[in-house]
This record gives C-alpha cells, sequence and structure tokens, in this order.
C-alpha cells in the first residue's frame, strides 16, 4: 500500500476477509483516497456500517468507526451528526442493508436532508448470508434463495433516493474508480445528504450463480453496460435496459437538517 | 508515451490472485504466473494507475517515490 | 430550598429530571402512554442547547441514542408496548457496546396493540431477557411522580457510571397522574458522568479495564484518537474476535461489572415487614394500591407488611432473603400481569414461604379492596 | 374535612374536564393538601363520555384512582348515566338542568351550567370553569381564593376576564341551592 495511504487504514486489521476480487476493496481504496485528496481531519470522521460483507469496511480503516445492527446504520449515524455536526459522517452499506431492512431509515434521512455521505456497496446480493437475492438483485438473476430466477423487481436506488429528497445523488462503478474517487470526494464536500450507488462485483455468490464467477467477467459485464448519465439522456427505455447509467444524477443546495436544528436552537432561546 | 523510471511494486502477501489488474491492464503491462501478477511489459506502462485503484487487496503501487 | 409546590404529570417529571440529570438528547417517536415524554423534550431540550429528533420509528430512536451517546451526549429514548419490543435489538447493541442510554418504558397492555391507553405491567419479563443473549441490564420502577423525577436521574446515574443501558419501568398509571411534588433544587441532586479516559494517553483500547472495575473509560468520537465499537464480541481494542476466552472474557465482565454492585443497583423499601406474617411484593402503581391495603388491613389488626421493589433487575434476592429471618410465612406478589415477577420470587424464596399471585390483566390498577381479599384468603389457608 | 374525598368531573370529550380536573388539583394545592389528578384516557379526542378525577387529601393519598366518589359533576346525560354507579350514597350529584334528574337517592343538584355558560358569560366553552365554581361552592373542598389562582394560572392570558366571570357565576350557581 502507498505509504501516503497507510495511515487510514488498520494495517493490523488487514489483509481484510473479502474474498478474491471482492469489489468492496476498490470501493473502500476509493474512500480513503478521496478522503486523502479532500485532506479532511481523520479525528473528525466518523464512519458508521450496519451488517454485511460491506458493513465490515470501517473495521479497516483508522477513524471513529461504528460498526452497528442489520440496516440501522443511518439511524446511529443521525444520532452522532445531531449530537455533534462538527463530526464528517459517511455510512458504508451494502445494497441488502441499505434498500431492505434499512430502507425506511434511509428515505427519511434523505428526506431530512442531513449531512451525511451514504456510499453503498452495491453488489445485487447479500453476501455474508451466503447469496441470497435482494432488493436489488436484478429480475430473472439466481441466488440461493431464488433457484428459480428472481421475480422481484428491482430498485433503482438513485431514483428512490431523489424522490425521497437527497440533495446530492449519483452512481459509479468499481470499475470505473478514477471516476468514483472523483464522485466520493464531490459528495463529502456536499452540504446535505448525499448517496453514491456504487456498482460492485460479487464474484463468489452472484457471479458464480449467474454464470459470471471470475471477477473479470463481472468487471467486463459493468463495462460493457455503464453508459454515462449524458448518454443515457439520448437513449430510449428500451436502449437503456439492463444498462448502468453513470454520473450525476442529482444535485440541490437545500437547507441542512442540522443547520435547521441550530435555528430552532435559537428560536427556543429567544431569538427569532 | 512511456516515461522511463516507472516501477511497479507488487505486494505478494497482500495479492489475492484475482487477476483484475492482469486483465484490465490498458497496455498489457502484466503477465500472469499461476495467477499471479508479474510484469512483462513494464515499459508500456503509462503510470495511468488503475491496477493500483482496482486492485482490491492494495497490493500494488505503481510509481517512482514510495518503492522501496 | 426546595423548588416550589407544583402539580405534575409522571411523564413530565421524567423529562424534568432527565434534564435535571443531563440529558441533553432525546430521539423517539409516539407511542401511547409515553408521548408526552417526546413532546415535552422538543420544548425543552432546545431551551438548554441540547438536540430533540423525531425518529422515523423506534428502532431508529434507539440507534440515534447510542450514536449520540457516543459523542458524550446523555441521551434518553421514551416508549411503550410494541415500540419497546422493536427497541430490543439496539438495547442489545448498547449492552454489548457499553453505550450508557436510559430508555423509558411506559407499560401498557399487551401483547401487540393490546390496551393502548389502560396500564399493565407485562413488560418484566421483557425488560429483562428483551435483547437476545445473556446481558446485564438495570430496569428501575417508581411509583409516584416524585419518584419518576428522582428515578430518572438515578437511571442516568446508573447507566453512565455502569455503562449500561438502564430502563425506568414506568406504567400508564404512574405516567399520566398529576400529583403534587416538590422538586429538589439542582445543587443538591447528585449527578454522575461517565469515566472518561487520561487524554494524555497515546493508545486507546475502548474495552480495556484499566482501573479494574470492570468499568472501562470512555472517549468521545472526534474528541481525539479513533476506535472501533462492533456489536460483535470484541477483544479489548474494541475490534471483533471468535477467540474463546476472549468471548468468555467479555461476557463474564459485562455481569460481574453489574452484580459486584448489586449493593449500590438495588433498591427496596421494607414497610411493617418486621412483624408481619404476609408481606405483598409489588412495584409501580401497584404498590400504592397495596399500600392502601396494607394500612386498612393494620388497622384491623391484621399482621401484615409490604416489600416495594424500586429495582425490578437485578432482582433483589437479598430482600427477599432477609425476609427469612422474620416471622413471615406468606409472600402475595401483586402485579398487572399474569405472574411474572411471582416465578422470581418464588424462585428466591426457595421454599420458605408460601407464594401467592394477585394478578390483574384487564387493563385496570388492582385495586386496594382486590389486595384486602387477597390477604385474608391467604391468611385461611395458613 | 374527610382524609380523602374523591372528585369525578365528566361530560364528553372536548369540554374541558381534563383541565378543570388539573385546575382543581392545583386549587387543593394552593390550599396546602394533597391532590392526585387522573383521568380515564380513550382513543377519542373529541366526543364519547370523557371524564378527570380527583382526589383531594389532608394526609399523602397512596392508591390514586377514585372507588367510590364523594362527589360527580356531570355536564351531560350520557356522561352521567355511565359514571354515576359507583357515587357514595351520601354523596353529591352535580348535574347541568338539561339532564333529566334520576331517581337516585343521591343530593342532587340541578344548575344551569351550559346555559349560563352560553348566555350570561357568552361562552359555552368556560362551561368547565364555571362548574368549577358551581363545585367549589357546593362542597367547599376549595376555598374560593384558591380556585381563582389556580383558574388565572392556568388558562390563556387573553380569556382571563372571561373565565373569572365564568367562575364567579359557577360561584353564584352554586351557592343559590
Amino acid at each position: 500500500m502507498r505509504k501516503e495511504l497507510q495511515k487510514y487504514f488498520r494495517n493490523d486489521k488487514l489483509p481484510h476477509i473479502w474474498c478474491p476480487g471482492c469489489g468492496h476493496g476498490i470501493i473502500t481504496g476509493a474512500v480513503v483516497r478521496a478522503i486523502d485528496n479532500l485532506k479532511l481531519n481523520q479525528s473528525k470522521v466518523c464512519i458508521v456500517s450496519g451488517i454485511g460483507c460491506s458493513s465490515r469496511a470501517p473495521g479497516y480503516m483508522n477513524f471513529n468507526t461504528l460498526h452497528t445492527t442489520h440496516g440501522r446504520a443511518l439511524a446511529f449515524a443521525t444520532g452522532i451528526k445531531m449530537a455533534n455536526p462538527d463530526l464528517k459522517i459517511l455510512v458504508l452499506t451494502g445494497d441488502g442493508d441499505c434498500s431492505a431492512i434499512g430502507g425506511n431509515h434511509f428515505i427519511h434521512a434523505a428526506r431530512r436532508n442531513i449531512d451525511i455521505t451514504t456510499i453503498v456497496f452495491n453488489n445485487s446480493i447479500y453476501g455474508m448470508t451466503g447469496g441470497q437475492y435482494s432488493p436489488m438483485t436484478p429480475k430473472a438473476a439466481f441466488a440461493t434463495t431464488a433457484p428459480y430466477g428472481n421475480i422481484d423487481r428491482n430498485f433503482d436506488l438513485c431514483k428512490l433516493a431523489q424522490s425521497a429528497g437527497a440533495t446530492y445523488v449519483a452512481r459509479g462503478t468499481v470499475f470505473h474508480v478514477p471516476q468514483l474517487i472523483k464522485l466520493i470526494e464531490k459528495a463529502l464536500k456536499h452540504k446535505g445528504f448525499s448517496l453514491l450507488d456504487v456498482v460492485d462485483i460479487c464474484p463468489t455468490y452472484f457471479g458464480r450463480r449467474n454464470k459470471m464467477s471470475s471477477p473479470i467477467a463481472m468487471m467486463n459485464k459493468i463495462r460493457e453496460m455503464s453508459v454515462t448519465v449524458r448518454s443515457a439522456s439520448k437513449m430510449s427505455e428500451e436502449e437503456l435496459s439492463g444498462k448502468i447509467v453513470i454520473g450525476e444524477f442529482h444535485e440541490e443546495r437545500v437547507p441542512e437538517y442540522t443547520e435547521e436544528y441550530a435555528k430552532v436552537i435559537e428560536k427556543a432561546q429567544g431569538g427569532n | 508515451m512511456t516515461q522511463k523510471n516507472i516501477k511497479i511494486y507488487i505486494d505478494e502477501k497482500a495479492c489475492k490472485k484475482c487477476g483484475l489488474c492482469i486483465a484490465f491492464c490498458p497496455k498489457k503491462v502484466y503477465g500472469s504466473e499461476g495467477g499471479k501478477p508479474v510484469i512483462v511489459n513494464l515499459s508500456a506502462c503509462t503510470d495511468c494507475k488503475l491496477c493500483e485503484l482496482r486492485c482490491p487487496d492494495y497490493a500494488i503501487i505503481v510509481g517512482g517515490e514510495n518503492i522501496e | 430550598m426546595s423548588k416550589k409546590i407544583i402539580l405534575m404529570q409522571g411523564n413530565e417529571a421524567c423529562v424534568e429530571g432527565a434534564l435535571a440529570a443531563g440529558m441533553r438528547f432525546f430521539a423517539g417517536y409516539p407511542i401511547t402512554p409515553s408521548t408526552e415524554i417526546a413532546e415535552i423534550s422538543a420544548e425543552k431540550l432546545p431551551k438548554l442547547g441540547g438536540k430533540f429528533i423525531q425518529m422515523e420509528d423506534e428502532i431508529a430512536s434507539m440507534g440515534a441514542i447510542i450514536g449520540a451517546s457516543l459523542t458524550g451526549f446523555k441521551s434518553m429514548t421514551a416508549t411503550s408496548g410494541p415500540g419497546f419490543s422493536l427497541k430490543q435489538e439496539n438495547i442489545g447493541f448498547a449492552c454489548l457496546a457499553e453505550i450508557p442510554c436510559v430508555v423509558v418504558n411506559v407499560q401498557r397492555g399487551g401483547p401487540s396493540t393490546g390496551l393502548p391507553t389502560l396500564p399493565a405491567q407485562g413488560d418484566v419479563m421483557q425488560t429483562r431477557w428483551g435483547t437476545h443473549g445473556d446481558h446485564p441490564i438495570i430496569v428501575i420502577s417508581p411509583s409516584s411522580v416524585r419518584e419518576v423525577y428522582d428515578m430518572t436521574i438515578r437511571a442516568f446515574n446508573l447507566s453512565e457510571k455502569y455503562r449500561v443501558p438502564c430502563i425506568l419501568l414506568m406504567d400508564e398509571v404512574v405516567a399520566h397522574m398529576r400529583e403534587k411534588v416538590e422538586l429538589p433544587e439542582q445543587s443538591s441532586i447528585d449527578i454522575i458522568n461517565r469515566k472518561y479516559l487520561n487524554p494524555s494517553m497515546s493508545v486507546y483500547k475502548p474495552y480495556m479495564d484499566y482501573d479494574g472495575d470492570g468499568i472501562p473509560p470512555m472517549m468521545n468520537f472526534g474528541d481525539g484518537l479513533p476506535y472501533h465499537v462492533t456489536g460483535l464480541i470484541h477483544d479489548i481494542s474494541g475490534f471483533p474476535s471468535t477467540n474463546a476466552d476472549v468471548s468468555k472474557d467479555l461476557l463474564n465482565r459485562l455481569m460481574s461489572k453489574i452484580y459486584n454492585n448489586l449493593d449500590d443497583i438495588l433498591e427496596y423499601e421494607n414497610i411493617y415487614t418486621e412483624d408481619a406474617e404476609t408481606v405483598i411484593v409489588s412495584f409501580g402503581s401497584t404498590a400504592r394500591s397495596v399500600h392502601r391495603a396494607v394500612y386498612l388491613l393494620r388497622q384491623e389488626g391484621f399482621k401484615v407488611g409490604m416489600l416495594r421493589l424500586k429495582t425490578i433487575w437485578p432482582f433483589a434476592h437479598k430482600a427477599i432473603k432477609k425476609l427469612k429471618q422474620t416471622p413471615v410465612r406468606n409472600l402475595l406478589v401483586a402485579e398487572m400481569n399474569f405472574g411474572q415477577l411471582l416465578e422470581t420470587v418464588k424462585a428466591s424464596a426457595e421454599g420458605a414461604f408460601r407464594t401467592y399471585g394477585l394478578n390483574k390483566y384487564n387493563g385496570e390498577l388492582i385495586t386496594p379492596q382486590e389486595v384486602i381479599n387477597k390477604v385474608r384468603e391467604v391468611a385461611k389457608h395458613a | 374535612m374527610h382524609e380523602r374525598v374523591e372528585i369525578r368531573l365528566s361530560g364528553s370529550g372536548g369540554q374541558g374536564l381534563i383541565l378543570a380536573g388539573i385546575i382543581l388539583a392545583e386549587a387543593a394545592i394552593l390550599d396546602g393538601k394533597n391532590a392526585v389528578q387522573s383521568q380515564s384516557y380513550g382513543p377519542e379526542a373529541r366526543g364519547g363520555a370523557s371524564r378527570a378525577e380527583v382526589i383531594i387529601s389532608n394526609i399523602n393519598i397512596d392508591y390514586p384512582k377514585v372507588s367510590n366518589p364523594d362527589v360527580l359533576l356531570a355536564l351531560t346525560e350520557e356522561a352521567m348515566l355511565k359514571y354515576k354507579y359507583d357515587l357514595q350514597q351520601k354523596g353529591l350529584l352535580i348535574i347541568d338542568s338539561g339532564i333529566e334528574k334520576p331517581e337516585d337517592s343521591y343530593k342532587i343538584l340541578q344548575v344551569p351550567i351550559l346555559e349560563t355558560a352560553k348566555n350570561q358569560v357568552g361562552k359555552i366553552i368556560v362551561a368547565n370553569i364555571l362548574a368549577l365554581g358551581v363545585l367549589t361552592m357546593a362542597t367547599g373542598i376549595v376555598s374560593k381564593e384558591s380556585i381563582e389562582k389556580a383558574v388565572l394560572e392556568r388558562v390563556p392570558k387573553r380569556t382571563k376576564e372571561l373565565n373569572k366571570k365564568a367562575l364567579y357565576e359557577g360561584f353564584k350557581l352554586g351557592k343559590t341551592q
């Protein structure tokens, strides 16, 4: 590992538990590089996660880190941010953690526009429990709990976040890492609730069941299917079917939650 | 355009042999030796660092300055 | 000097006590009959520079207070019935990660939506074993509005001192009644704050028993050295471990930090037990009916007394043990449930007494007359 | 006075009986007595029969619920019929004139609470305070000074005069019997 990045890791905890070719390590590396590029104060960064493979990431990262219960990272993070708005809060979460068991917390954190950067390690599967389908698993894909093919329709997390009120919404992939780092930087600099949906790969559970058992095959799929927001805007719905649209979807400046609460305090204490 | 003093460091203990660096190097700098990356064409390297950024295990450093 | 004498509601006294104890963060979700606690907190906290947030559900509220506590804020949530059920997973997190926080449970009739507006005491066992796994917990239960105030302060003190969630177990009667109270001056209140690590340390092991008392000192997120907190079994550095000795040592320490300090944690009240033949065990609002019954029965010459538990968990076995040195022959456990505490009292009695339950679960408070009738019936058996 | 006096105030939801109960309890405290106030608590915010209960005592109040009221105030017939079952035989029943007088052996005081509030005071909404005036005069449970002070401390500033007027009309009605 590059020397300047070492201070961001708990090097005695590495190597990580993730499988060979798992994209989680790539996203974690991108997060750390973005933090380094922005020169954030390490002792004021707080990284919160839920449960699952991705939620192990904070354990390797040398910040104030909190590994919570399944789906609840945003609830804990909201408490931390409310109590101490000086802290920079990141939530690292998986697609199941964020959109299934944690779905309600997700939409409400977005609605409040609380200043938390949520990065979804979206590998379309429950990895920690061995490959069950998640709300992000594509229709017809196979999983241990969808042995005949998945009949659930999957979420578009970016659309969900935007309609719930998130004020920065973007999608990156583990293939397009330089772009991913830039998107993370933008999300971290954004004041308000930012969502970054990162298309990730799980060769072990998703790949093996869906004829892409090598990480290379999965990466190739991302490379082939990715289109930029700009190109997508010129494509028909049919042409977009199965495609991964990457880039920034939404950015707006809306009063941030803890700043609004500071005004409540002012009012309660006699100001206007 | 190639740069002469580019060095690539591979941390063999960290490498989990996923093969991503080998497969996706735009200049085919790497070959495989039992799944592990070996440098076969250093002069082609453009210092794009994609292999380093895509390595899930932080096993690659591209560039001169940090390499022992 | 004490503050002026006023009429105050139980739920209001809970917030007043919490603020006096130093609560500066509340997260909650509306649920009868605890809602006033959230409403009053929403009004009063920002006046003191504190924070209130209404979360999307009870689960989130519990998560939020744990997060806030990690930044050094004394934090509380309040709920009832179904909401208390929802909080259980994160209460377990607070037990294992040793995050101080206060959870108020205003009991109502159950199970499920049950009797939302009516009293019950059916959560006795859930407060002890609601979350999964072996874990320590402290549960205390007030009988009057003034005691709600005092016990909310005590809940914070115990929670901060022992790094354990403390549950204030109220019931609808105590929460909603208004009563004359005389609150103490802030300066006369004992406040206990969590232990912090000496900031000069260069390495922080968040679960190291630096002082040998089983209670590791804390450090706030953002105050200096980064550290890791997890709901997984962890070693003294806070990182996950599946090592058998690490698991065993951690659980032993969690339990012993509570069970080695029972003299500090257990509170109960004996009334007329020295010469009583029958003692009625009760807590919460039921104890007020029992008190009335004991008063009336004593006027008739009945040798009856009462044991009122203020600490519900850990159970005050020593209070039962002490009764073995008195003439007491009958123990009557009065509670608004099917006999949840009765089973524990029986076990504690080890056959030394005849034990009876007086149980009511129809959404009404046990009346003094019902207690009197039961005591007479028990006396006949004897 | 008795060691323990139990009072039940009843009517329909929205008539302000819980507030009346709180004020009565506060007046008792101003008189140096103990007081406990509680209420029946149903899911409906308005309508239906609702009640507030107050116990006033010179000594500690342990059992906090009313078991056999010494006094029952009823502003509606529905409330009276629902809540008079356990009124003490020697108890006092205060009812509005709009209610059909029951054939019971209680001491019954029937006065035009709602009508007076509406026509003499000008707002039906202050019937609860007017009723407190009636109750104070008819029972002597709390002093006139304390009930007035308690009323004025609880009601919104701009309605103080109105409520004071209602209370005094209540005093008058309570005294006529």
